[in-house]
C-alpha cells in the first residue's frame, strides 16, 4: 500500500462518524418492513460503519471496534436468526417462512411485522458481518499503512 | 409420525434450507480447534440430504403429480414456489447421492491436498450443494439465478483450492460463468417484461398470450445461450477443462458429475417447461441448434480427450463430449431423447465420480495422473481402484450391462425416431472414441510395457498399496452401482422417468 | 410337428451362470492351479450337463424360458432355450469341456504368465457364448455380444507382445463398430416393429418394411453379426487375432465367437427377417454374393499362408461364410446344412487347431514349410489333423460332407446351381490348401526329430478324441445329440412359418 | 420511429454499457480491468431491469398504500427494484470471490497482465 501520512481529522472524524452511521442504520433495518429500506441496505451500512474506522483510523484501531474474527461469527448468527424464524414457524404448523405461524401471541398481521423484522435483523447482521469478513480477508497479508 | 406429517408437508424446501444454513454453520461448529469436526459434519448433512431426497423420490411418486409448496404461503405468481416433479426429486436424488459418496471418500484426501483449509473447504461444498438443490428444486425464475450464483460462487471456491493453475482456471471460470448467469438474467428480464410472471408454471401458461412476440424469442435466445455457457456445451465449454483439472480431487469428482448437470436440469426446465416443445421448434429452433451443439461437442471432447497426457484432464474433455450426449438427447425433443437426456443426468455422475476418484486414489498414492507415466505395476499396486475405473470405463464406452449402454440406447432411439440419420452416426462413433481413449488407459495399466528388458519389477513397486477403505468402498460403491443401474433402468424409467414426459407437454 | 409349447425354467439362466460363478473362484484359488483348474472343469461339466438336460424339450419342441427383468419398456432380459439355442449352446459347452483340458496341458506346456486371468477370461466367454445362444430377444442378445466381445480382448492379448496389442486393437475396433451397427438396427427395428422378440419366420407383421428402410435396415444387422461371422470384407480382424495362444484360436475358431457370428446371422435371417420378406426385398441374394464371394476369395488367400494358423483361420473365415450362405438359400435343406455346419465345422477345426497348439508346443513349429516329417513323431496329432482336413473338403465318412450335402440339396430345391458350384469349387480348394499338410507331415522327409515324442496328454487326447467325434458324427449325424433332428426341425419352424 | 428509438434511450443506454462491459471482460489483458468489464456488464443488466420499471409521474405503493388502488397507471411494479436489490447483492459477492482470485494470483505470479501471466504458468510444474 501507498505509504500515507497520519491525519488526524481523517482518522477522527471517521470514528466520530462511524456510530452515527451505525444509528442511521439501524433505523432503515427497523423500519425495513414498511417503508424503502431493511436488512441488505442496513447491513451495508452497518458494514460501511465499521469499514470507515478500518479505513481511516487503521486495522488495529478497527479491531478496537469489530474484531477480525466477529465477521464470521456474525454472519453465522445472522443467518441463523433468517432460518430459525422460518424454521420456527415451520415447526408451528405454517410453511416455510409463514410469520402467521410465529409462536408470538400477537394478531396474525402483527405477527407478520415482528416476524419481517426478525428476518430483516437477521439478514442486516450477516451482510454486515460478512461484507466486514471480506475486507478482512481481502487486506490480509497486506503492511499495515499506519504500522508501517 | 409428527417427523413423517413434518416432511410430508416440507419436504421440497428442506434440502435448500439445510445446507444454505449448514454452509455458514460448518465454520462456526468447526471453527478454530474443533476442525475435526468438519468432516463428521458436512457428511452427516449431507446424509440428511440424501435421506430427505429419496424421501422426496418416494413422496413424488405416490403422489403421482408435482408437488408444490408456497414460501411463506405466497400463492404463486406473487410468491416463491418450489416444485418437486418427478424431474426434480430425481436430480436431487442423484445430486446427493453423489456428494454422499465422494464426501465419504474426501477425507483423507482432503487433508492430504489442503492441509488446514478443510473447514472452509466443506462449508463452501454445503453452500453449493444448497445452490444446485435449489436450482433443482425453485419454481421461480429469479430464485433459480440467485441458487446460481450462490452454486457458481462456491464452486469458484472450490476450485481455486487446487494446485498452483488453478487459481487462473477458477479466475476465467469465474468470468464465463458471471457472463452466462447474466445472460440468463436478461433473458429473464426480457420474459418478465413480456409476461410480468416469474413463476415457471404461470409462464407457461402465458405462453400461448406472447407466442409471437419478438421479446420472448430473445429472451430464450438469452436464456438458453446462458444456460449452454453454464453446461459447458460445445463450442462455450472453453472454461471446464481447466477448472477440472487444477481443481482439488475432491472438487473435481464432486463438480464435474454434478455442476453441468444442474446445467442441463435448467435447459431441460427452460426449453420444455418454460417455453414448451411448440416455441422451440417452431418460433426458434433453439432444440436444432442445441442438439448440433451437443453432436460437435460429443465428437470434439471424445476426439481431444484421446490426445490429453492426463487422467484428469482426459477426464474433463470427456466430460464435455457427455454434456454433448445430454445436449443431444435434450434437442432431440422427443420423449426417448428427454428420457434419454435425464437418463445420462444419473449415469454419466456416477461413471464421472467413479473416475474422477479413482484419480484422486492416484494422486493420493501414486502422487500423479500422468498416463504416459502409467504402467502395470499401478494395476498391481491398487487392484480394487483400477477395476472400479474399468467398469466406469466400460460403462463410459456404453457397452452392456453397464448404465452407459441404456442412454446410450434411449439416444438411439431417439435419434432413429427423428430419423436423423447423423445424430445416429455421432452418437455410434463417439462409443468408438471412448473406446479408444479409455483402452488407451487399460492396455497401459493391464499390461506388462513392451520394451522393458526386465519383466518383474522390484517388489517395492509391486507391493500392493491400495488406498484405505473410507476412500475405495465409495468408489467401488460407484462403480457397483452403475451395473445395478444398467439392470434396473427400466425400473428407474418406468417409475420416475416416464412421468417427466407428458409433464414437459410431449 | 408338434406345436411349439413354452414354459417357465430357471435352467437357461444357471447354464449362463455357472460359468460366471466360477469366475470368483478362478480368482480365489489362483495360487493354487490344480484347485483353479478343478473349477474351470467342473463349470465346464456342469454346464455340458445343464444345457443336456435340455436337448429333450427342444427336441419336443418345448421351449424352457426365463424373464430375468425388464430392461427397456416392453424388452425383457430373457433368456429361451428354443431348438436353435439349444443346439448351439450344446456345441459351445460340449466343446468347452475339451478346450478346459487342452488349455491346461497348453499353458502348462508352454508355462504361460497369467493363467489366471487367462481361464476366468474364458468363463465369461462361454457365459456369454451360452447366453447368446439363449437371447429370446435382440437386445438379450445384444448385451451378451458385448460381453463376450469385451471378455475375448484379454485372451486375444494375451502374449501381450507389440503383435498381440495391435492384434488385440484390431479385434476390439471391429467387434465394438459390429456392437454398435446392431445396437442402431436392433432400435430401429424396435421403431418399426414395436418388439424385439425373435419368432421364427421373422417378427416384422405385414407392410412394416418397404423397399426404402428394408434395404439398410438389412446391410446394417449384416455388419452387425457379419463381422463376427467372417463375412468379407470385414473379416480382417480373424487372422490378425491369431497371435493369441492357441486354445483362444479355437475357442474364437470353433467354438465361441465367430459361431456366435454366423448364429446371429441365422437368427436375423430365420427368426428376425424370416425368409418371407427376405425373398420380398431381394436380401437373400446380397447376403448369398457375399458369402459366395467370401467362400472362394477365402479358400484362395489360405492357399497362400505358410503360417499354419493363419491358414487355418483364412479356412475359418470361408467355412463360416457355408453357414451364411445356407440361410441365404432360404431352403429347408439348406437351413438344415448350415446348421449342421456350424456343429461339424466346430468339431473338425476344433481339432486342427489343437493340432496346431500341439506342434507348436511340442516342436515350436507354426510355418506349413517346417512340418516336413512330423507324422513320424506325432503320429496320432497329424492322424487327427488328416480327418480335419478331409472332413473340411467334404469327403466322406466325415462330418463335414453331411452338412455339406445338405446344402447341396439346398441349391437343388433351390433351382440355382451356383452355389452347388460354389461348394464343390471350394472343396477342392480346400483339399489343396489342408491336404498338403498331412502329405509332407507324413511322407516327407524332414529334419531329424531325435527325442521328441508326442505333445502332452492334456493335449492329445483331446484332439484325438474331437477327431473320433467328427468320424461318428460323419457316420451317424443324429447319434448322440440328434443335431439332424435338431436342425430339421428349426429349418421347419422358420420355413414353415410362412 | 424515431420517436420510438428516443422513447427508449434508457434500453440504449444499458445496451451501450452492456457492450462496454463485454469488451472488458472479453478483450482487456488485465485482470482487474476484466471485473471492472464485469461488473459493469452487471451493472447495465441492473440498469435495464430498472428502465423497465420507469413510469414518468408514478410512485412506488411502497411510498403510498392507496396509488394502486386509486389510480392504477400510476402504480409502479416494485418487483424489478427488490429482484436487482438481490442481483447486487450478488455482484458484490461475485466481486468479492473475484477480488481474492485476483489477489492470490497477483501474490503467485506477481502480475495482472493475462498475457505475461500465461509465460509464467508455463513454468509450473502441474500436471498438464
Amino acid at each position: 500500500m501507498i505509504k500515507r501520512d497520519e491525519n488526524p481529522i481523517l482518522a477522527l472524524g471517521g470514528r466520530v462518524i462511524s456510530p452515527f452511521i451505525m444509528l442511521f442504520a439501524l433505523y432503515v433495518i427497523f423500519h425495513g418492513h414498511y417503508s424503502p429500506g431493511g436488512g441488505f441496505q442496513g447491513g451495508t451500512m452497518l458494514a460501511a460503519a465499521v469499514l470507515l474506522v478500518r479505513l481511516s483510523a487503521g486495522s488495529d484501531m478497527g479491531e478496537l471496534q469489530f474484531k477480525k474474527s466477529w465477521g464470521t461469527y456474525l454472519g453465522a448468527v445472522g443467518v441463523l436468526i433468517y432460518f430459525g424464524t422460518g424454521l420456527v414457524a415451520m415447526l408451528w404448523g405454517g410453511n416455510y417462512l409463514n410469520y402467521e405461524y410465529l409462536p408470538l401471541s400477537f394478531p396474525a398481521n402483527e405477527n407478520r411485522a415482528w416476524g419481517i423484522l426478525s428476518i430483516e435483523i437477521g439478514v442486516g447482521l450477516a451482510v454486515m458481518g460478512i461484507l466486514a469478513a471480506i475486507y478482512d480477508d481481502l487486506v490480509e497479508g497486506e503492511p499495515n499503512a499506519w504500522n508501517a | 409420525m409428527m417427523l413423517i406429517n413434518f416432511l410430508t408437508k416440507n419436504s421440497p424446501v428442506l434440502i435448500p434450507i439445510l445446507y444454505l444454513s449448514m454452509g455458514l454453520l460448518i465454520p462456526v461448529i468447526a471453527g478454530g480447534r474443533r476442525h475435526r469436526l468438519a468432516w463428521p459434519t458436512i457428511a452427516l448433512v449431507i446424509l440428511i440430504g440424501l435421506s430427505i431426497s429419496i424421501f422426496n423420490i418416494f413422496a413424488v411418486i405416490d403422489a403421482g403429480k408435482p408437488i408444490h409448496y408456497y414460501m411463506g404461503e405466497w400463492v404463486p405468481p406473487i410468491g416463491i414456489e418450489y416444485v418437486l416433479d418427478h424431474l426434480s426429486a430425481f436430480v436431487m436424488f442423484v445430486l446427493n447421492v453423489v456428494a454422499f459418496l465422494v464426501i465419504i471418500h474426501a477425507k483423507d484426501i482432503v487433508r492430504h491436498e489442503m492441509p488446514g483449509k478443510e473447514v472452509p473447504y466443506y462449508g463452501l461444498i454445503s453452500l453449493m450443494l444448497a445452490g444446485f438443490n435449489g436450482i433443482v428444486v425453485t419454481g421461480d425464475m429469479f430464485n433459480l439465478y440467485v441458487f446460481l450464483e450462490i452454486c457458481s460462487l462456491a464452486v469458484y471456491g472450490l476450485i481455486a483450492a487446487g494446485e498452483k493453475k488453478s487459481l487462473v482456471a477458477s479466475f476465467r471460470y469465474l468470468v464465463m460463468g458471471t457472463l452466462g448467469a447474466c445472460f440468463y438474467l436478461l433473458g429473464v428480464g426480457f420474459l418478465y417484461l413480456t409476461a410480468g410472471s416469474l413463476n415457471m408454471a404461470d409462464m407457461k401458461a402465458i405462453m400461448p398470450y406472447i407466442y409471437n412476440h419478438p421479446t420472448t424469442i430473445i429472451a430464450l435466445a438469452f436464456m438458453a445461450l446462458g444456460m449452454a455457457l453454464k453446461m459447458a456445451l460445445f463450442p462455450l465449454h472453453g472454461w471446464l477443462p481447466d477448472s477440472y483439472t487444477h481443481a482439488p480431487s475432491t472438487s473435481s469428482a464432486i463438480i464435474a458429475p454434478t455442476g453441468t448437470k444442474v446445467g442441463s436440469y435448467v435447459l431441460i426446465r427452460i426449453l420444455f417447461f418454460i417455453f414448451g416443445i411448440k416455441f422451440i421448434s417452431e418460433m426458434l429452433p433453439v432444440a436444432h441448434i442445441i442438439a448440433w451443439m451437443g453432436a460437435i461437442a460429443i465428437i470434439y471432447g471424445s476426439v481431444v480427450a484421446i490426445a490429453q497426457k492426463e487422467l484428469k484432464r482426459m477426464l474433463a474433455y470427456s466430460s464435455v463430449a457427455q454434456v454433448g450426449y445430454i445436449g443431444l438427447g435434450i434437442g432431440l425433443a422427443n420423449p426417448l431423447g428427454l428420457i434419454g437426456a435425464v437418463l445420462h443426468i444419473l449415469n454419466h455422475a456416477f461413471m464421472k465420480a467413479c473416475l474422477f476418484l479413482v484419480a484422486g486414489n492416484l494422486r493420493f498414492k501414486i502422487g500423479h495422473s500422468m498416463i504416459s507415466k502409467f504402467n502395470h505395476s499401478i494395476r498391481k499396486r491398487m487392484p480394487w481402484t483400477m477395476a472400479a475405473f474399468t467398469i466406469a470405463a466400460l460403462s463410459m464406452v456404453g457397452l452392456p450391462p453397464m448404465a452407459g449402454f441404456f442412454s446410450k440406447w434411449y439416444l438411439v432411439m431417439g435419434t432413429i425416431k427423428n430419423s436423423n440419420w447423423i445424430f445416429l452416426a455421432v452418437v455410434l462413433i463417439s462409443s468408438l472414441l471412448n473406446a479408444v481413449y479409455f483402452f488407451r488407459v487399460l492396455e497401459k495399466v493391464y499390461m506388462k510395457p513392451l520394451n522393458s528388458g526386465s519383466p518383474e519389477e522390484s517388489d517395492e513397486n509391486t507391493k500392493p498399496t491400495e488406498v484405505g477403505l473410507q476412500m475405495l468402498v465409495p468408489t467401488l460403491v460407484l462403480a457397483v452401482g452403475l451395473i445395478v443401474i444398467g439392470l434396473l433402468n427400466a425400473l428407474i424409467v418406468k417409475g420416475i422417468l416416464a412421468y417427466i414426459v407428458p409433464l414437459a407437454g410431449m | 410337428m408338434t406345436i411349439p409349447e413354452t414354459y417357465t425354467s430357471l435352467i437357461p439362466l444357471w447354464a449362463v451362470l455357472v460359468s460366471l460363478a466360477a469366475v470368483p473362484l478362478i480368482l480365489i484359488s489362483s495360487k493354487y492351479r490344480n484347485l483353479r483348474e478343478t473349477w474351470t472343469i467342473a463349470a465346464s461339466i456342469i454346464k455340458f450337463g445343464l444345457v443336456l438336460s435340455l436337448l429333450p424339450g427342444a427336441l419336443a419342441n418345448k421351449t424352457a424360458e426365463i424373464k430375468i427383468l425388464e430392461v427397456f419398456q416392453g424388452v425383457d432380459l430373457t433368456l429361451r432355450a428354443d431348438p436353435f439355442g439349444v443346439f448351439f449352446a450344446l456345441i459351445a459347452s460340449g466343446l468347452w469341456i475339451f478346450t478346459s483340458f487342452y488349455s491346461i496341458g497348453y499353458v502348462r506346456g508352454l508355462n504361460e504368465h497369467k493363467q489366471t486371468r487367462y481361464f476366468a477370461s474364458f468363463a465369461v466367454c462361454l457365459s456369454a457364448t451360452i447366453g447368446i445362444a439363449f437371447s429370446a430377444n435382440l437386445l438379450t442378445f445384444i448385451i451378451f455380444y458385448e460381453i463376450l466381445t469385451i471378455a475375448t480382448y484379454p485372451l486375444v492379448i494375451h502374449k501381450e507382445t507389440r503383435e498381440a496389442i495391435i492384434g488385440g486393437r484390431k479385434y476390439l475396433v471391429y467387434t465394438l463398430t459390429a456392437g454398435l451397427f446392431l445396437i442402431a438396427a436392433a432400435a430401429w427395428t424396435y421403431q418399426i416393429a414395436g418388439t424385439l422378440d425373435f419368432k421364427a419366420g421373422g417378427l416384422f407383421s405385414d407392410g412394416m418394411l418397404t423397399a426404402k428402410n428394408a434395404l439398410p435396415l438389412f446391410l446394417l444387422f449384416v455388419m452387425g453379426v457379419g463381422v463376427k461371422a467372417g463375412i468379407m470384407p470385414l473379416h480382417s480382424w480373424l487372422p490378425t487375432a491369431m497371435v493369441a495362444p492357441t486354445p483362444v484360436s479355437a475357442l474364437l475358431h470353433a467354438v465361441a465367437v465367430v459361431k456366435a457370428g454366423v448364429f446371429g446371422v441365422i437368427r436375423v435371417v430365420g427368426f428376425v427377417f424370416g425368409p418371407y420378406l427376405m425373398r420380398e426385398f431381394g436380401l437373400n441374394n446380397i447376403l448369398m454374393t457375399l458369402a459366395g464371394i467370401t467362400i472362394l476369395v477365402a479358400s484362395l488367400i489360405a492357399m497362400r499362408q505358410d503360417n499354419l494358423k493363419r491358414r487355418l483361420a483364412f479356412s475359418t473365415v470361408g467355412h463360416l461364410s457355408y453357414v451364411v450362405l445356407g440361410a441365404a438359400m432360404l431352403t429347408p435343406s439348406s437351413f438344415t446344412g448350415g446348421m449342421m455346419h456350424i456343429a461339424f465345422h466346430a468339431t473338425m477345426k476344433i481339432t486342427l487347431f489343437f493340432v496346431a497348439g500341439a506342434i507348436y508346443v511340442n516342436l515350436h513349429r507354426e510355418k506349413v514349410s517346417e512340418l516336413d516329417g512330423i507324422g513320424k513323431v506325432m503320429p496320432w496329432t497329424m492322424g487327427a489333423f488328416t480327418v480335419g482336413a478331409i472332413g473340411l473338403a467334404g469327403i466322406p465318412p466325415i462330418n463335414g460332407f453331411v452338412s455339406k450335402w445338405y446344402l447341396g440339396m439346398g441349391s437343388v430345391e433351390l433351382g440355382n446351381l451356383i452355389p452347388l458350384a460354389i461348394l464343390v469349387i471350394s472343396g477342392i480348394l480346400n483339399i489343396a490348401y489342408l491336404i498338403p499338410i498331412s502329405y509332407v507331415a507324413f511322407f516327407k522327409k524332414g529334419e531329424k526329430l531325435e527325442g521328441k515324442g508326442e505333445a502332452p496328454l492334456f493335449m492329445v487326447v483331446p484332439l484325438v478324441i474331437t477327431a473320433i467325434l467328427s468320424v461318428i458324427l460323419g457316420i451317424f449325424p443324429d447319434l448322440f445329440f440328434k443335431f439332424y433332428k435338431l436342425a430339421a426341425n428349426i429349418a421347419v419352424s422358420i420355413i414353415g412359418a410362412n | 420511429m424515431l420517436n420510438y428509438t428516443l422513447g427508449h434511450y434508457g434500453y440504449w443506454f444499458t445496451l451501450v454499457l452492456m457492450m462496454l462491459g463485454l469488451y472488458g471482460m472479453l478483450l482487456k489483458n488485465n485482470l482487474v480491468k476484466k471485473l471492472i468489464g464485469m461488473t459493469i456488464f452487471q451493472v447495465s443488466i441492473i440498469l435495464f431491469y430498472v428502465c423497465s420499471a420507469v413510469k414518468w409521474g408514478g410512485k412506488v405503493p411502497v411510498l403510498d398504500p392507496v396509488i394502486g388502488a386509486a389510480d392504477p397507471s400510476k402504480y409502479i411494479n416494485p418487483i424489478q427494484h427488490t429482484l436487482m436489490l438481490t442481483a447486487i447483492v450478488v455482484g458484490v459477492a461475485t466481486t468479492g470471490v473475484a477480488f481474492a482470485l485476483v489477489i492470490s494470483i497477483y501474490k503467485r505470479y506477481k502480475t495482472l497482465d493475462e498475457v505475461v501471466l500465461l509465460e509464467r504458468m508455463k513454468n509450473d510444474n502441474d500436471a498438464d
